[in-house]
């Protein structure tokens, strides 16, 4: 049987916290800019070796990693993420290498292409 | 509230309530309902019907229609009992399954069903007792004991000399003239002590004691004689109303 | 109650007589004692129940809703309704669950197979999920089964195949599903076995 | 669709709720009506209804014994409980499923049966699964009143597959009951009366059946339980996966019980098309072969000859050089196990390399219209339209052993439908009274031409089917008989009921894979191979044998892909570890032409892989790079090639027997005198057909006790 | 004098080099035990292992081994047998030179501590596997 219908189709929902996409973008511009204006702080609170523009550009690309989403409610499910995850940073709850942990430096990267899965295991 | 509960419920009429419904032990057949090859009974004990029992046989068989032989069975199965005297090697079931074409399996359950088919060598007299309560009421303790005296029978066993075996069996429907027991084909009715032993000595020494009630009485009737029927049958319009 | 108390006692006492389980009854007629009544009893909790719903509660007056603008009050207005949505559900931004188990998991939705040891069918009622099978080894500590993949042991039921595909389609899971099989009808007699002529007749009986 | 009872209510006094047409009548279960039809048994309606009534004898497809009677329920205005499984309802009844009475009467029933019954439910087998547990639990008293002894009843001993441990015997009889009517082996049986009542054989002998592992699915305590598996695990604990039989052709839906990476035993699955609730004892229980003589790392042959164990990139490197070298002299034979995407990558590699010949082990003749129509090889009237026949002609086959479920459907026919066989070949013991017509292959000339007796049987058949054998097929003349059969059965179609809907001819094949590499376009046969023997030759679990060392030139290499260590793996030079039927989701397409889909139960062991992969793999090391990476891509393919491989479930009607028919008349040939024979007569020669089976312990034990049986003095014989 | 300035140190350090055996030998003495100190030979056990002595060294530095040259630097203490470990651990002052350990009829010869030699002790799984592989058979 196929798989993956798109199941589209108008419903009604209840919202989280934003009536419409304006409030949605609204809300994540906010929190954007929350997070830029704090990372400064956060760089020379938590002593991390990246440059600020490092951070920006993790920044950047963490929000951009979800540009896709168009559900309002997950839109601000998101928002509700990364405001627990600025909170938490800020009030240095978490450790030096919880905010590394963007970086996945150390992380060894899975296999490429169906020989070297093959090859790799069962996968 | 809760103390008369409590008190309610160790009362000796709530815990006489929860007693078991069935006090005696399961009286386990003494027969095995499993065949065990013996020198005796295996599948290589020699079995065939003589000419005059194929003869019956085809008889029997006869009466039953067209793809129906199967419900000769039984009479197949007591015409090889009595041929081979008294039991059934199980290579006569085999006989007897072949000739009317039906699994082995269908007439062993026939065989192991019915309790007058049996599958282990009996003696030449099987004596067979009723120890069922009217019986026991009349006495059948004693005619056990008589028997055990005399043979040094245990119910299942059989003589050295392969002449008797002794059963216990339940009610053979002589109630009236117990006790009874059954030898072979034929009852032995109103049994006092002696008509035991006496019947047993015949039978020994190779006579056939005449069957039937010992005591005297012709068949079930009142053992002080007729106490009704005496007359003669009254003719037609006995009793009839005077103005028909 | 008092009423009550009394038929209870009878009661009790001819259940003892009659060897009955007297305890079944008594809860039988706990039951019958309406439930107010008993809260008020033994209730421990400090909020009262109230009997008289008739009786209007004043709601109390918030800060929070008298400080507020009218901007803010219709938006709170909308909040509390509905918003509409015509984008498919999904849910895999939020879920936490790494994108490789997204894209390669397969979904199989069907119907729990009887188990043939049993005649039982009250388990083959509601639609289930399952995960394709990933590589299971013996702990060398117990012996026991031991996996790296926890969606191994989801167990999910939904009352319709659509509600099931709704649910992997919104965590974003390939799906497939099975039909339960068909049960034609049959004809079964117990006359059968003992017909005159047909094949169906039985020398077990 | 079978209508199992049609022919069986004919005959008795339910005739006239048929003939009287669809009427309905009205009934209330528990006061919500039902519709059904006369002659519903109380039981049956109360399924419609949704409730279901508790049952220990009643089974759906044996007969009703009706002597357990758990199945009491309270019927409206009766004074006694009425037995649910053998009363048919009557207008407007009204049963009562919950009511007092019926309660009561079930916990009577319960506390009856559990008087004799051992409470050892901890070291039971059955415990976790058994209906007796579970009804005990809804219906039964939560205290006993039984203070005496219990019963014992002595085990018997009927073979190395079914364990018996007869006090726990409740007498339901449904053992019984299945060995005489569905297996056809009358040596189950009540013996004695009343409380000595037991089940057994009475005789010590084995249950020498086919099917006879079912009788461990039936029991509805554990007086049955399964030999290899006793002890092994319990229910809960068990993962079930559904899966796809591939001991034959038939495609028994099954249910694969595993835990901790091993599969501990295999159980049937319903599909009233195929299997109904059956299994074969093959495939239920030549599962532990796949725990033996596993092939779980790649292997190459080094300088001296043997093969040792190396990693993938070795073994890869090395089969993908000979392939690259031998410039298209690449053949391929697939072996019987083979699903139906490891045979389209099998092809798509051997003809992407330049390669020709693609065969399969088993034969099937190419005269006349060949594998060209796929309705000349298929089981065309499907194994379900056996109840619609009337009269089946079996040539050169064996049902009973080269597809047990598909005799059981046979048999299933032949007692409640009047059905009538015919058998030309050797006279073979099919469980049912079939007319041996002969084993002369002259005699299907003399059918065509209509002047053998039979053929007036034949004509006069409304509903008739013709069964080939794949014994026939492989015969020398093979072609000759099949293209004459094919005109019988075109001149057979004329005179049916059904006329064009109604297909007489019908193939019957051995192996899982055959339609489905035949579906594919693969050649069946190895001669192209023998013929032009090739520089590489790829066998995908070819492991019956159909060819060998001596047939190749010294200096072919030989690569075997395959899960078992057997003739193939043997002659291989290098040997690529693939996964068994229950280690791969895989297509298999049984002999009617029905593809079905295994779900993978575990991974494959070792280093193995998925066979597909492996083909995949090795294409990219070739450089001839296969256009699929993920199991969908390879479906895509196979629904690009014969679109019917993926429609699941499914029998796609193939209906060109005109055309067949026409092609065979211009085959020619010369026939052979040898007598039309069959490879399995015997059981002994049913238990080990393939790599799996022939690897099993199991297996080895019961032709071991078969052997043994036939000294036994009490067998009938 | 010599010892105000030190020059005895020299001397000194001298003739711990010659006791050695010359700068090379003294050199490689420093490498492998990272020491060079003048002692009196105690003894040698059965392994090869000399015991030196120097009172006027402190407690703790003062008892000492060298082992087996033929070890190498791959040396470990477990190598010290009983008899010289209680002597070497100031357990008691008479070395087994002096007073011969008593030596019972159940005591089995010192083995030093294979842990992470070739001879240690792996831990391996009695169990059997779970899938049998199967086993080419032997080319003829």
């Amino acid at each position: 049987m196929a798989s993956k219908l798109a199941r589209a189709g108008v419903r009604q929902v209840k919202p989280i916290l934003s009536v419409d996409h304006g409030e949605a973008r609204q809300r994540v511009l906010n929190l954007y800019k929350a997070w830029y204006r704090q990372l400064p702080y956060i760089v020379m609170d938590y002593d991390l070796p990246k440059s600020k523009e490092e951070c920006r550009a993790k920044l950047r690309e963490e929000f951009m990693k979800h540009h896709h989403v168009q559900d309002i409610r997950v839109i601000d499910m998101l928002v509700i993420k990364g405001q627990m995850e600025l909170k938490e940073t800020v009030e240095i709850w978490k450790q030096k290498h919880g905010l590394m942990a963007y970086w996945k430096d150390t992380v060894e990267p899975k296999p490429q292409g169906f020989l070297n899965k093959f090859l790799d295991g069962h996968e | 509230m809760l103390t008369r509960l409590a008190r309610a419920l160790t009362s000796p009429s709530v815990r006489e309530g929860v007693r078991g419904v069935h006090r005696t032990a399961p009286a386990a057949s003494d027969a095995l309902f499993v065949h065990r090859d013996t020198a005796q009974n295996n599948p290589d004990t020699p079995f065939e019907f003589t000419a005059e029992n194929k003869k019956r046989a085809e008889a029997i068989m006869s009466i039953y229609p067209d793809g129906h032989k199967k419900a000769a069975v039984i009479p197949l199965l007591d015409l090889a009992q009595r041929q081979v005297g008294n039991w059934l090697p199980i290579t006569a079931m085999h006989t007897v399954a072949k000739m009317l074409d039906m699994p082995r399996m269908r007439v062993y359950e026939v065989a192991t069903f019915y309790t007058m088919y049996m599958r282990n060598p009996v003696g030449k007299y099987h004596v067979q007792v009723c120890t069922t309560t009217p019986c026991w009421l009349r006495g059948s303790d004693q005619v056990m004991a008589v028997i055990k005296d005399k043979l040094g029978l245990i119910p299942g066993h059989t003589t050295p000399d392969g002449l008797f075996t002794l059963s216990e069996v339940e009610c053979l429907g002589a109630c009236v003239n117990a006790p009874m027991m059954q030898i072979n084909d034929d009852y032995y009715e109103d049994l006092g002590d002696s008509d035991v032993s006496e019947i047993l000595d015949s039978l020994a020494a190779g006579r056939t004691p005449k069957a039937g009630p010992r005591s005297g009485r012709f068949a079930a009737e009142p053992a002080g004689g007729l106490t009704t029927l005496t007359g003669p049958p009254p003719g037609p319009g006995f009793r009839v109303r005077d103005d028909l | 109650m008092k009423v009550l108390v009394a038929k209870y006692d009878a009661c009790l006492r001819s259940a003892v007589s009659e060897n009955k389980m007297a305890l079944r009854f008594t809860w039988s007629l706990l039951s019958e004692i309406p439930i107010a009544r008993c809260h008020r009893a033994v209730s421990t909790s400090a909020a009262r129940y109230v009997d008289d719903l008739t009786v209007k509660q004043v709601e109390p007056k918030s800060t929070h809703k008298t400080l507020m603008t009218s901007e803010e009050a219709s938006h709170e207005k909308a909040v509390s309704g509905y918003i509409t949505i015509d984008t498919p559900h999904d849910i895999t931004a939020i879920n936490g669950v790494p994108e490789e188990q997204l894209k390669t998991r397969r979904v199989l939705i069907k119907i729990p197979t009887k188990n043939s040891m049993q005649s039982g069918t009250n388990n083959l009622h509601r639609w289930k999920i399952s995960f394709d099978e990933k590589q299971r080894w013996e702990n060398p500590l117990m012996g026991w089964a031991s996996t790296a993949d926890p969606l191994s042991n989801t167990e999910v039921s939904f009352s319709s195949r659509e509600d099931a595909i709704a649910f992997c389609e919104k965590n974003g899971w390939n799906w497939i599903t099975e039909s339960p099989p068909v049960k034609p009808p049959r004809v079964k007699s117990y006359g059968a076995n003992f017909s005159w002529n047909k094949r169906t007749r039985r020398s077990t009986k | 669709m079978g209508h199992p009872g049609e022919g069986l209510l004919l005959g008795m006094g339910a005739t006239r709720a048929q003939s009287s047409g669809p009427e309905k009548i009205e009934v209330f279960i528990d006061d919500q009506p039902v519709m059904v039809p006369p002659g519903t048994t109380v039981l049956q309606a109360a399924a419609e209804a949704g409730v279901e009534i508790p049952r220990f004898c009643y089974h759906e497809r044996l007969s009703v014994a009706g002597n357990c009677r758990m199945c009491l329920v309270e019927v409206e205005k009766s004074v006694k409980p009425v037995a649910a499984c053998a009363m048919p309802v009557m207008k407007g009844w009204r049963i009562k499923t919950d009511s007092d009475m019926t309660r009561k009467a079930r916990e009577g029933v319960m506390e009856f049966l559990l008087i004799n019954h051992p409470l050892d439910c901890p070291i039971c087998d059955q415990g976790g699964e058994c209906d007796l547990q579970d009804q005990s639990m809804a219906f039964g008293s939560d205290r006993s009143r039984f203070l005496d002894n219990k019963r014992a009843v002595e085990d018997k001993n009927i073979g190395p597959l079914v364990k018996t441990i007869m006090t726990r015997c409740i007498h339901c009889t449904r053992c019984v009951r299945f060995a005489s009517e569905v297996a056809g082996v009358e040596d189950l049986g009540t013996t004695g009366r009343g409380s000595d009542m037991q089940i057994g054989t009475y005789v010590e002998k084995m249950l020498m059946s086919e099917l006879s592992g079912n009788v461990i699915d039936l029991c509805p305590v554990g007086a049955l339980t399964s030999k290899p598996y006793a002890f092994t695990a319990r229910p809960w604990e068990i993962r079930r996966t559904d899966s796809v039989d591939v001991m034959d052709a038939v495609g028994s839906n099954i249910v694969v019980n595993h835990r901790t990476g091993e599969v501990l035993r295999i159980l049937p699955r319903t599909n009233e098309e195929i299997n109904e609730e059956w299994l074969s004892d093959k495939s239920r229980f030549a599962c532990d072969g796949l725990k033996r003589q596993r092939l779980v790392y790649p292997m190459v042959k080094d300088s001296s000859g043997e093969l040792r164990p190396c990693q993938w990139e070795d073994a890869l490197l090395v089969a993908g050089r000979a392939l690259a070298a031998a410039q298209g002299s690449v053949a391929a034979v697939a072996g019987g196990l083979a699903d139906a995407e490891s045979l389209v990558a099998l092809k798509d590699l051997v003809n992407k390399l330049g390669g020709e010949a693609t065969c399969t082990e088993e034969i099937f003749p190419e005269d006349g219209s060949g594998t060209d129509l796929r309705s000349s090889y298929l089981l065309n009237t499907t194994i379900a339209g056996v109840e619609e026949a009337d009269l089946v002609l079996l040539v050169g086959t064996n049902p009973r052993f080269e597809a047990p479920l598909f005799n059981a459907r046979l048999r299933k026919a032949w007692v409640h439908n009047e059905l009538d066989v015919a058998v030309l070949g050797p006279n073979v013991n099919l469980t049912y009274e079939a007319e041996h017509i002969g084993e002369d292959p002259a005699i299907i000339e003399k059918l065509l031409s209509g002047t053998h007796p039979f053929s007036q049987r034949l004509k006069a058949a409304r509903r008739p089917m013709v069964v080939v054998g794949s014994a026939l097929l492989s015969r020398p003349d093979g072609g000759l008989l099949y293209a004459r059969l094919q005109q019988l059965a075109h001149q057979l179609r004329a005179g049916c009921e059904g006329g064009a809907e109604w297909r007489v001819l019908n193939v019957l094949h051995r192996v899982a894979s055959q339609v489905a590499a035949l579906d594919l376009g693969y050649t069946p046969g190895v001669s192209k191979v023998r013929n032009a023997p090739p520089q590489v030759l790829y066998l995908l679990g070819a492991d019956e044998g159909a060819i060998t060392r001596e047939d190749l030139p010294a200096d072919c290499l030989v690569i075997y892909q395959g899960h078992h260590g057997d003739r193939g793996a043997e002659m291989a030079d290098v040997v690529l570890p693939g996964a068994a039927y229950t280690e791969k989701m895989a297509t298999y397409v049984n002999t009617e032409g029905r593809a079905q889909q295994a779900q993978a139960a575990l991974v494959p062991p070792g280093m193995a892989r998925e066979d597909w992969k492996i083909i995949r793999a090795l294409s990219e090391v070739v450089g001839a790079q296969l256009p699929y990476d993920n199991l969908a891509e390879v479906r895509d393919r196979l629904t690009e090639v014969s679109p019917n491989l993926t429609r699941y479930g499914d029998v796609e009607e193939a209906n060109y027997f005109a055309q067949a028919s026409a092609l065979a008349q211009l085959v020619k040939g010369k026939q052979e005198a040898a007598p039309i024979d069959v490879p399995q007569k015997v059981l002994e020669d049913f238990y080990m057909t393939n790599s799996v089976s022939r690897a099993s312990p199991t297996m080895a034990k019961c032709i071991a006790a078969i052997k043994k049986e036939a000294a036994n003095r009490h067998r009938d014989k | 004098m010599a010892s105000y300035f030190g020059i005895d140190k020299i001397f000194k350090a001298l003739r711990i080099i010659r006791d050695h055996g010359g700068i090379r030998a003294s050199l490689y003495q420093l490498y492998r035990v990272d020491d060079l100190k003048d002692g009196t030979l105690v003894g040698e056990d059965a392994m090869g292992n000399k015991y030196y002595e120097n009172k006027q060294l402190t407690l703790g530095r003062n008892r000492w081994v060298i082992y087996n040259p033929s070890v190498g630097t791959d040396y470990d203490g477990s190598m010290v047998p009983a008899e010289w470990f209680g002597w070497l651990h100031h357990k008691t002052d008479q070395p087994p030179t002096k007073v011969a350990p008593t030596s019972y009829g159940w005591q089995s010869g010192h083995q030093m501590n294979v842990t992470g030699t070739a001879d240690a002790y792996m831990p391996y799984s009695t169990t059997k596997p779970k899938v049998e592989a199967w086993t080419p058979p032997k080319a003829a």
